[in-house]
C-alpha cells in the first residue's frame, strides 16, 4: 500500500478512487421523502446516506428557550448506531454536539427567524451510513428539507470539504482521504451572497493552502447548489403557484447588508490551476 | 396519548367505520397495508433492511462486535436489540433517551426472536467467560405511522437473514480477525402479527390513528411451524380467553403471508 | 442431573418442588403493612417477597403528565439490589421499565379512572426477594394494595403463570421452572368479566398448547382471586360499614361494556386433564 | 420540608410539649420507640436483617460479590454502603435517583462502620490489585418515621453479623468459587445514637415529625469499648462544647442499649 | 517508613512537616478575587488552593425550590479533576454532595435568611488543588466571600480540624496525617456565640480524647478567626462607611438564643497541654 | 443571549464605538487585553497555567493516567481536553454538566493541538492494545469575561510545555512505575487567535459584553512556522472569501504576539 502510494504521485496521481483534484463524489438528492414531516431530504453524497427532517415553525417547548423578539432554530446531528464502523451508541458525543451547533450556525443565516418570535424550527438529521464528510452532505440535505418545508430562504446553503492529500489540494474527501489526509476543511456557503456560512479546519497547511483551499471548497459548493436547486425544482413550481411568482422571488433577494460585489474578485479567480495540471 | 374533544370525535369515527368491516383507508379489517422490503443496502453494518409498511418506515441495522458473556453463560454469543425513535419520524418525539414505548418494542422484537432460539449463541462463543460475538440488531424508526411491532420485527428478521459476521480465530484465548466473513445461519423466522381492537372488533396493522385511538392491542409472534414464539397484549383493557383464541387464529395465518415477503427479500 | 430430569418422567414425574401440574406454589398475603401509604400490600409467593404501597389519587406532578378528562395510572416496578443473585443495580433496567408498563395496562382495567380527572394512583411495587414469577405476584399485591386504599374498583386483577417445562403445561413457575423450562406465560384476570388484562409468552408452543396454557393460568388466577379477597375480608367489612352495604357492592357490579356470558364455555372447559394424569 | 404556617404551629406544639419533658408520643425525651430486629429472613442476599424502628421500617441486605481494589489498596476489599429511599416509605418520596438525604444516610453509616474497623478488609483481598471481594451493604427504606440513621445503622450490624460470604480459591491468578461459605467475622459493633435539638433540649429517637421541625441534629457513633468512631452534626443550628459533651454522654449509655438488642437478634 | 515511625515517639516527637500539635498550616485568605461573582475569596491553607464565589441574594431558579418566608442558601464543594491524584472525573461524587450539604448547615446559622424571601444566596467553593482539610478551608474561604459580598452575618464561621495521629492530638491535619492518621475531626466555630456548627469525626478515640479535640479544633478555629477577619479588614472599613457604623455594628451583636457565658468554661481550659510537652 | 431592549441598546453603543475605531474598554480594534500567564503553580497536576487576559480567568491542568488505546490507534496514547465552566466564573452559569459551550471550547482547543501534532503519540504507548498513557488537559474557567477559546488554547500550550510525566517501565506486559519523570517533549506551539465580527468591523479578543452582541467568531489557529492548524467560524453569519484572508493575515500576525508570552512563561 505505502509502495503504491509513492510511486502513485510519479506520473499519473489519481485519487483512490479515481476522481480529479476538484471533482465531487456522486450526489443524489431527494425532497420530500418523510410523510411525518413538514420538509424533508433524502441525500447520498459518496457512501454518506443521510435523512433530514424538518419540524416548525412551532410552539416551542420548554417555554424558557424560546425568544419574545424571533424564532430560535435547533439543529441536532445524530448518528444512527449502524452507521459507522464499529457500531456506536446511540447516545449523543461531543463531536455531535459541536456539528449540531456549528450546523445551526451555518443554516440561520439563510432564514428570517425574526419572523418567528417565540417560535422554534427543528431541523433533525440522521445519518444512517456515514462516509467522509458527513457534516457537509447534512448540511446539504437540511438546506433541502428547509426549503421544501416551505420555510422562506434568502438563499439555499451548500456545504463541500476541501482538503489536502498527499501535498495535494483534494475537493470533497472520501472517509480514507479524510483520514489520512494531511487536513479537512469542510465548507458551507450561500451562492447569492458569496458568503462563508461554515468553516472549519484542522491539519497543517501553510496560508496561502488554506486560502486556496477555501476557494476550492466553495467552488465545489456552487456545483452543489445546482443539484440541491435540480432536486426542489418540481416544489419550488408548486409553491410559486401557490404563493405567487413576486412573493417567491422576493424571498430569494439578496438582504441589504452582504455586499456581494466586494466578494466577487476572489470567487472569480478560485481556480487552482496548478494543481489541475498535475 | 389522547386530547380531550378531538381524540374523542376520531375515536368516534374510526369506530364507526370499524364497525362496517372496512378502515379509513379503505382496507378491511384483516388487510395489511403494502409492505416493501429491500435487504442488503447498508454498507458498514453486517446486514440491513428497510420496511416500508404503508407510512411506517424503519431501518434495521444488525452489527457485530466482540464483548463479554453473560455471567450465566461463559460461551454464548449476546444479542442485544435496540429501538431508537428517531425526531424525524413524528412531530411528537423528541430528541432524547429513548421512551417507554421504545422499550417496550425492542423488547417484543428481542423476545420473539430469543424465543424462537433464531441465533445459535452457541456459535458465537470465542474465549470462555471472557470474550464473545455480540449481535446489535438496531430498529431505526424513520417515519411513524403505527404497527412498529410487525415492521420491525419483518425488518429485524430480514436484516439477520442477510448478516455476515467475520471470522476470527483464537490462539492461545488471543482474538484475531481473519478477513473472512460466514452467513449468519438462522434456525426459525419468527414472524409478529399485531391485532388492536377497537370496540369489539379486531384490525391487523393499525396505523397511528387506529392506534391512538384503541383500546388494547396483542402481538403474537409464530414461527414457521405454527409454533407460538411469543405474545405481548397491551393497552388499558382485556381479552376474554376465546378472544386470545381467535387471535392467535388470525396471527397464524397473517404471518404465513408477512415472511413469504421477507424471504423473499433476502 | 440430566440422568435424573429423562428418568424422572418415565413414570411418577414430578416437579422439582413435588408439586402437582396445577398446583401453585404457597401464597400469604396481608394487606395495610405499610403505616405512610395509603393502600399497600405484602405478597409472599413461591419466595417471592414484595411489598406493594398505593399512593392517591392526588394531584399529579408534574402537571403536563395528567389529563384533564381523566386520572392516570402510574406504576413502577423495582427490585432491592439484594433480591437477586448476583446483586444488581438499583437503577431501573429496560426489563423494569417494560413490566411497569404490563402492570399499569392490567390493572387500569379494574378502576374507575374517568371519576379523577387532572389526579394521579401511584402504585409502587418493591421486589425484596425475586423467585420466578415476581410480575404475577407482584400485581397479585397491587390489587389488594388498591383495595386497601379504599379505591373503588370493578374487580380485583389476579395474576398467575403458567408455561411448559420437560414437555408439560404447569402452573404458576418456579425459578428454576421459568429459566430451564420450554415457555413461560404470566397472565392476570379479572374473574368477575372473565377478561384477560396481562397476558405475556415466550417459548415454544403449539398453538394448542398456547390455548390450553391461558385457560390453566386463567385457573390459577380465580384461586389466587379467593386468597386475595381472604387477606382483604377485614378491610371489606370496615368499608361497607363505613359507606353502606349497597355502595359497596355497587362498585363491584360488572360494567355494562364487557358481557361475561360469552366468555363463559371457555372458562368452564378450561382443565387439562390429559396433562393431569402423567 | 417546612411549608409555612403548618409547620409553625407544628413545630410550636412539638417543642411546648418537649419542654415538659415529653413527647407528643408520650416518651420521655431520652427514651426510643419499640425497636424489633430479625435476622436471617432473606435467602439472597449473604446477610440480612429487617428493623422497625417505631413506625420506621428498614431492610437491609448485605450481599458479596468480586470487583476491582482501589489503586491505593491492591490487596483490601471494598465495602459499599448505599440507601435507597423507596416511593412506598412516604408521600413526597419519589422514584429515582437518590435524593441528597439518603446520600448523607449512606455515608453516615459507612463511616461509622469504616471507623470502627467493622470488617477486615485484608482478608477479601483475592488478586493482588486485580480482584477482591466487595461487600454491598444495601440500606431499604420500606416506611419513613424518622431517626433512620439509627435504624440503618443497627440493622447494618446485625445483616453484617449473620453474613456468610462464599468462600474462592485462587490457582494461579485465577479465581475459582468453592462451595463452601464462610461466616464473616466482625471486629468491632459501631452503634449510632443520634439526637436531636428542639429548642433548647436534646432527644433522641426523633420521629419524622419531630425531625421535620427540629433545629438540629447529631449523630454519635460509639464501639463496644465506648470509644467514639463517628460524629455527624447537621441542621443549621450551632451546639456549644458543652452540649456536645452532653449528647457523646447521652449516646454512650443508648448505644450499649441498642447494642444489646442487635446482639441478641443475630 | 514504619522503622521511622516507630523510632520518632521515643524522643523528640514532631509533625511530619516539623510543626507542634497545636499549629496550624500557613494560611492565606484574599477577599475579592472574582471580578464578577459577588463576594469571592482565594484561600491557601497548607497547600489547599481554594476558591469561593458567592452569588446573590438573587431570584431562585426553579422557583419551586424556593421558600415563600426565607431565603434559602445553597452551597456547592466542587474538585477541579487535576486538584487530586489521580485525576478525578468533574462529576460530583458522593461525598461532594455531602461535603456541600454539612457546609450549608454550618454557613447558615451565620445569615439573617428570614430577609431574603423567595430568594437564594449560593456559595460555590472550587477546590483547585487539595491537600487534608479541603472542606475547613473551603468554609473559611465561603465565610469570607459571603462577607465579601456584603450579606450581613451574625459572625463569620471558621473551621479547622483536629485529629489523631500516633496517639497524640494534633490541630490541622495534613493530607498525609489525614490518610494515616487515627482519627479526623473537623470543625467549624462561630466565636462569638461560641457555637460549633460543623462536627464531624471519624476514627477512633476515647469519649474523653473526642472532647479535648473538639476543644483543640475550636482553639485552631479562633485563630483562623483572625486571619479571616485580616483578610476583610478593608472590606469592611468600606462596608462601615456605606452603611453607617451603627447598622455594620448591629449585624455582629449576638442572637439573644445562645449563651456564651455557658460555654466560656471549657474554652478556656482547652488547652491539650500534656500533649503539648511531648 | 440577548435579552431584548437592553441587549439592541448595548449592541448599538459597543457596535458605534467600534466604527470609530476603539473598544468600549479604550483598546484598539486589534489589541489584546493584559496577558498574565504564571507556570508550574500547582502540584498536583504534572503540568498547569494559570491565565488571566482582561478579566477572564482560566486554570489548566495537565495529568497523566494510564488507560486504554483507541481500536485503530493501539500503540499510541490519548489526549483529551476537557473544559468546565463553573458556577464561579459567571453569574449565568450553573452546576452541572458542561454547556454545549464548554463542548465547543474543548473541542476547539483539542484541534488546534491535534492538528499541530504537538504530542507524540506513539510516545505514549505502553503495552499495544492493551495499555498507554493518557494526557488529560483541563480548561477550568474562573472568571468569564470573553475570549476563551484564545485564553485556553495559550494556557493548555504553556501547561503542556511544563508538564513532567511520569515515566513507566513495561516487563512482559506488565506496567510499572519507576520513580522518574519525563519531561513531555512538545513538537509544535500552536497560538488560536479568534476574531469577533460586530457588524462590518472585526476585533481581536473580545469581552463577554461584545460576544453578547456580535454577529460571528472565527478562530484560527497556527503553529510556529505560520501553518494554519485550525480553523472554527461561528455565530448566525457568514464571511466572505477576503474576509476569512484578511482575518488569516490578522491572526497570523497576533499568534506571534501570544506565543512569545506563552513561551516566556515556562
Amino acid at each position: 500500500m505505502s509502495k503504491q502510494r509513492k510511486r502513485k504521485p510519479a506520473k499519473t496521481w489519481e485519487r483512490i478512487d479515481g476522481r480529479k483534484h476538484d471533482e465531487l463524489r456522486p450526489i443524489h438528492i431527494e425532497s420530500g421523502v418523510l410523510p411525518n414531516a413538514d420538509g424533508s431530504a433524502y441525500i447520498e453524497m459518496g457512501r454518506n446516506k443521510i435523512i433530514a427532517g424538518v419540524y416548525g415553525p412551532r410552539e416551542m417547548h420548554p417555554k424558557r428557550l424560546s425568544k419574545p423578539n424571533m424564532g430560535v432554530l435547533r439543529c441536532r446531528y445524530h448518528m444512527a448506531p449502524f452507521s459507522v464502523d464499529p457500531r456506536r451508541s446511540p447516545a449523543p458525543s461531543r463531536r455531535d454536539t459541536e456539528i449540531s451547533m456549528v450546523m445551526r450556525d451555518c443554516l440561520e443565516p439563510a432564514l428570517f427567524l425574526e419572523r418567528y418570535p417565540r417560535s422554534v424550527i427543528d431541523v433533525f438529521v440522521e445519518i444512517i451510513q456515514a462516509d467522509g464528510g458527513t457534516r457537509c452532505a447534512s448540511i446539504n440535505a437540511a438546506a433541502v428539507a428547509l426549503a421544501d418545508a416551505g420555510i422562506p430562504m434568502k438563499d439555499l446553503v451548500s456545504a463541500c470539504a476541501a482538503g489536502k492529500y498527499e501535498g495535494r489540494l483534494i475537493l470533497d474527501l472520501g472517509d480514507y482521504e479524510d483520514k489520512k489526509g494531511e487536513s479537512d476543511m469542510p465548507v458551507a456557503y450561500m451562492p447569492k451572497f458569496e458568503q462563508v456560512t461554515l468553516l472549519q479546519m484542522e491539519g497543517i497547511m501553510t496560508r496561502e493552502e488554506t486560502e486556496e483551499c477555501v476557494r476550492l471548497a466553495v467552488d465545489g459548493c456552487k456545483k452543489i447548489y445546482e443539484i440541491q436547486k435540480e432536486a426542489l425544482k418540481k416544489k419550488y413550481a408548486a409553491v410559486r403557484e401557490e404563493a405567487g411568482q413576486v412573493a417567491a422571488e422576493a424571498e430569494f433577494e439578496p438582504e441589504p447588508e452582504p455586499e456581494p460585489e466586494e466578494a466577487e474578485e476572489p470567487t472569480t479567480e478560485d481556480e487552482p490551476t496548478e494543481d489541475e495540471e498535475q | 396519548m389522547s386530547n380531550g374533544i378531538v381524540s374523542r370525535l376520531k375515536r368516534k369515527k374510526i369506530e364507526e367505520v370499524v364497525k362496517t368491516g372496512k378502515r379509513m383507508d379503505g382496507r378491511d379489517l384483516l388487510q395489511y397495508r403494502d409492505l416493501q422490503i429491500k435487504t442488503r443496502f447498508l454498507e458498514k453494518p453486517e446486514g440491513s433492511a428497510e420496511v416500508k409498511l404503508g407510512k411506517s418506515h424503519v431501518v434495521v441495522g444488525v452489527k457485530s462486535g466482540i464483548g463479554t458473556p453473560f455471567e450465566d453463560s461463559p460461551d454464548e454469543g449476546v444479542m442485544m436489540v435496540n429501538a431508537e425513535y428517531t425526531p424525524i419520524a413524528h412531530p411528537t418525539w423528541e430528541p432524547g433517551p429513548p421512551p417507554d414505548e421504545a422499550v417496550e418494542l425492542a423488547r417484543v422484537v428481542d423476545r420473539g426472536l430469543r424465543a424462537a432460539k433464531v441465533l445459535s449463541m452457541e456459535d458465537l462463543g470465542l474465549v470462555s467467560g471472557e470474550k464473545v460475538q455480540m449481535v446489535y440488531v438496531d430498529l431505526y424508526i424513520i417515519n411513524f405511522d403505527g404497527n412498529l411491532i410487525d415492521a420491525c420485527s419483518a425488518g429485524a428478521l430480514a436484516a439477520l437473514n442477510t448478516a455476515e459476521l467475520p471470522e476470527f480465530k483464537v490462539t492461545k484465548g488471543a482474538v484475531s480477525s481473519t478477513d473472512k466473513t460466514k452467513k449468519l445461519k438462522l434456525r426459525a423466522h419468527p414472524i409478529a402479527v399485531t391485532l388492536v381492537k377497537i370496540g369489539s372488533e379486531f384490525i391487523v396493522d393499525a396505523t397511528a390513528d387506529e392506534e391512538e385511538v384503541m383500546d388494547g392491542r396483542i402481538t403474537i409472534t409464530l414461527d414457521e411451524n405454527n409454533n407460538v414464539n411469543a405474545i405481548q397484549k397491551s393497552g388499558p383493557v382485556g381479552f376474554t380467553v376465546d378472544e386470545i383464541k381467535k387471535c392467535i387464529n388470525i396471527a397464524s395465518e397473517k404471518a404465513v403471508e408477512i415472511r413469504a415477503k421477507v424471504m423473499a427479500s433476502v
